[in-house]
């Protein structure tokens, strides 16, 4: 039932994503990005999506080729703005695309209630700022927090090093960063890895995220992009 | 309140030893779910599970894919599950701190947990952590957060007490674990699906539905099979 | 300022425990529990304690030594009662000591929550019930959350596998259990571990609890309890 | 509001280049701390530490004991800075998912952090991640977090706009960052302590602090070197 399916394809992987859904694209710029998941999301052709990750996309590949390619209504995500954000950029400025900018240590936590099932919680972050409009305030012990609630996706696409045939997953250095909590916040995970080893052949101290967490794995072969293109 | 104990198959001519009992909620529990056994005698459900069933057991003190009990050399004080009892790891276990391990509670992402109650309320509310008397300590561990956190909350406990009482009741006398959280009761004398519909008999050991819904206290039926309670 | 201490005794490990001071204690049931820090903070005296720990002392060792040396006021736990509390029980019936029992993710989650600098959040644990008394109660999304507050300790006293010499930890097995988000709970960090290992031993990818929520370790001889006694 | 600038140091001869204010800050980090040096300028900090400082350096995107920036074949596009620049990792680094990192920064575990600024107010309001013009795009990253985390938050900039202007003002005029958060203000010509108690020049360069506070609008101090401004 809950067992974590593997799949031979990145087609196969994200089969079934529904226009209008929610997804989590993990990754820190382009470090951890699911490059290959997500050209299998524009082939799979889902539109009407709102996304939700640290960036808006980076030069023309991954998240940036899934914007190009018109299929995202609504971007939540802490900095859109980089060097290398064109995509976005025009998109936003023709107001082809909503954002809604939200601090980056909320995307995370918020996504972890979303996995932990926490109501909402109050956060000092933001408070007297621009971004606490429309927040409820609240003063505990003399410091101002606001009130935040859970972000929970349809799907979540995420890269990880490798997995075992479970699904439990380990991560490489600061590619890390939002797969995790992605993992916990979604319906459905999937998940792009370098590897897939035996049951018995990851460490059970250093699994990172449980196989509970995971849905889909799929095999890719590793690429990797710089922001001046691929390398 | 609906009852239905109408065309409810008695399945055995004895009431059920709880080790008989533990495997039907082991012929129960889906291929490949996530389940928690809380502590005592829920835990003997994971000697019940085919061994092909891809059931992974979570211990809420941090572990998923735990094993059987450890016994002899390898028993090991760093590992045992939520009853401090020394259990083993199966390949594929992995290890996570207590915020995760309730996190993954609440979160709902275990599939199914069963845990033994002193009642259950025909709407699903489950007492299982203090009597209440005066001379009780009250322990509550990890019993109300699991009573939210799992898709399916499973009760298994002898029907009736010493004395004879029910403790499916129409409403708990005990202090609450969780409103309306329990799907599902196996006892010794039947197995009872409850919730917000009523209850509902799904098969008997050693005694017919009609009987066994007279001891209970829930209401007999209508013709339909079906009657408010 | 907040590098690590390696220190040479427990006795030195808990210097300056001050009387009244709320100490997060390791451990589930015996997995876990710092006994030979516990043993030092006995010698070192303090007393009028409030201990937030998951169970509240087993048979005559560890906690339940602490307990019986009359140096604890109030207990937060979320089991207490167990086969082998009988020091605890005795000095609860004779109103010698003070009880608070919290649902076992909450006490979990309200330490991680201190951590974390999460000022309140909204649990769906224990609605309904006794244990909601006094709390606030909010429906979110159609389900019912009561408020729960961060429980923040002076001191935090664990117990891991191995520390490098700059604090960061590894755990062993199902002895991990409170001892992550205690280090992040407490003011000064104490830590009882089996062995230290130079810096860059530890695979960075497996550290657990990073050097930076660690104030003092000490190596110890690895002893194990079990419910009747040493083994 | 008071403001302090009476026997204060005029440690240099020249304003100082950004290199050379870095070094400044770096020798005012503990031994020991953890810092995070977010993004742009604030990182050449890092490279004017002392061999034997002990400093952390944290960077948001989950790591803890960043090294140097990478270069040559040590470029890993799995292992980068907050700005992701590609970065290195030191013995006893750690890493950590996001929601772990931010609930180090949030919890008030780091003991130094330094931003850059559009302006900071004399009470330590700060403004860094928009100017809230029409066509500008709003991005935050964790300037916001790292504003309130951080048990000290320095600015570094340089004092004044291109066009004059300075950027530590009485009052923020573009959208805050964090309120009151900011502790110290390095910048080319001076540093200076913000907060509740008002503005405190600490040291100059090329300049007297008269004449610096002159230039920023903060008053003149009476007699005993303080005033209310």
């Amino acid at each position: 039932m809950s067992r974590t399916e593997i799949l031979e394809s990145t087609d196969a992987a994200v089969a079934g994503i529904e226009d209008g859904s929610t997804v989590l694209v993990g990754g820190f710029g382009l470090a951890g990005m699911p490059f290959d998941l997500i050209d299998a999301l524009i082939r799979q052709g889902a539109k009407d999506l709102t996304i939700v990750s640290n960036n808006a996309g980076n030069g023309d590949v991954g998240l940036a080729a899934l914007l190009a390619a018109g299929r995202v209504r609504k971007v939540v995500c802490s900095f859109p703005r980089q060097a290398d954000s064109w995509v976005f950029d025009g998109l936003y400025r023709a107001g082809k695309i909503e954002l809604e900018v939200v601090p980056q240590g909320n995307l995370a936590e918020r996504m972890r209630a979303a996995g932990a099932g926490i109501g909402a919680f109050y956060c000092p972050t933001a408070v007297g700022t621009p971004l606490a409009e429309g927040k409820e305030e609240r003063e505990i012990d003399g410091r101002k927090y606001l009130l935040e609630y859970p972000i929970k996706g349809d799907y979540a696409l995420i890269s990880a090093h490798v997995a075992d045939a479970m699904g439990n997953l380990v991560y490489r250095k600061t590619a890390r960063n939002f797969g995790p909590v992605m993992a916990t916040a979604a319906t459905t995970t999937i998940v792009q890895v370098d590897e897939i080893v035996e049951i018995g052949k990851l460490d059970p101290e250093a699994v990172v995220t449980p196989s509970i967490y995971v849905d889909r794995v799929v095999q890719v072969t590793a690429r990797h992009y710089t922001v001046q293109g691929a390398r | 309140m609906t009852t239905t104990y109408s065309g409810v198959p008695t399945v055995a001519d004895h009431r059920l030893s709880m080790d008989e009992l533990a495997a039907v909620i082991a012929r129960d529990i889906p291929a490949g779910a996530f389940v928690n056994l809380g502590i005592g005698q829920p835990t003997k459900i994971a000697d019940q599970l085919p061994a092909d069933s891809g059931v992974v057991l979570h211990t809420e003190n941090g572990m998923l894919n735990m094993g059987p009990r450890a016994v002899g050399d390898a028993i090991d004080p760093d590992l045992t599950n939520a009853g401090k009892v020394p259990v083993t790891e199966l390949p594929g276990a992995a290890y996570f701190h207590h915020a995760d391990s309730f996190a993954m509670m609440r979160g709902g992402h275990l599939d199914v947990c069963v845990l033994g109650a002193y009642q259950v309320a025909f709407n699903g509310d489950l007492a299982n952590w203090t009597t209440g008397g005066p001379d009780d300590i009250p322990a509550v561990g990890g019993a109300m957060d699991l009573a939210i956190g799992a898709k399916d909350v499973y009760v298994m406990m002898t029907l009736f007490t010493r004395s004879g009482a029910p403790k499916l009741v129409p409403r708990c006398t005990y202090p609450l674990t969780g409103v309306g959280c329990v799907s599902r009761v196996y006892t010794d004398h039947g197995v009872f699906d409850v919730g917000p519909d009523g209850v509902r008999i799904r098969e008997t050991y050693g005694i017919s539905a009609e009987e066994l819904a007279n001891r209970c206290g829930v209401t007999r039926p209508g013709p339909t099979g079906d009657s408010e309670g």
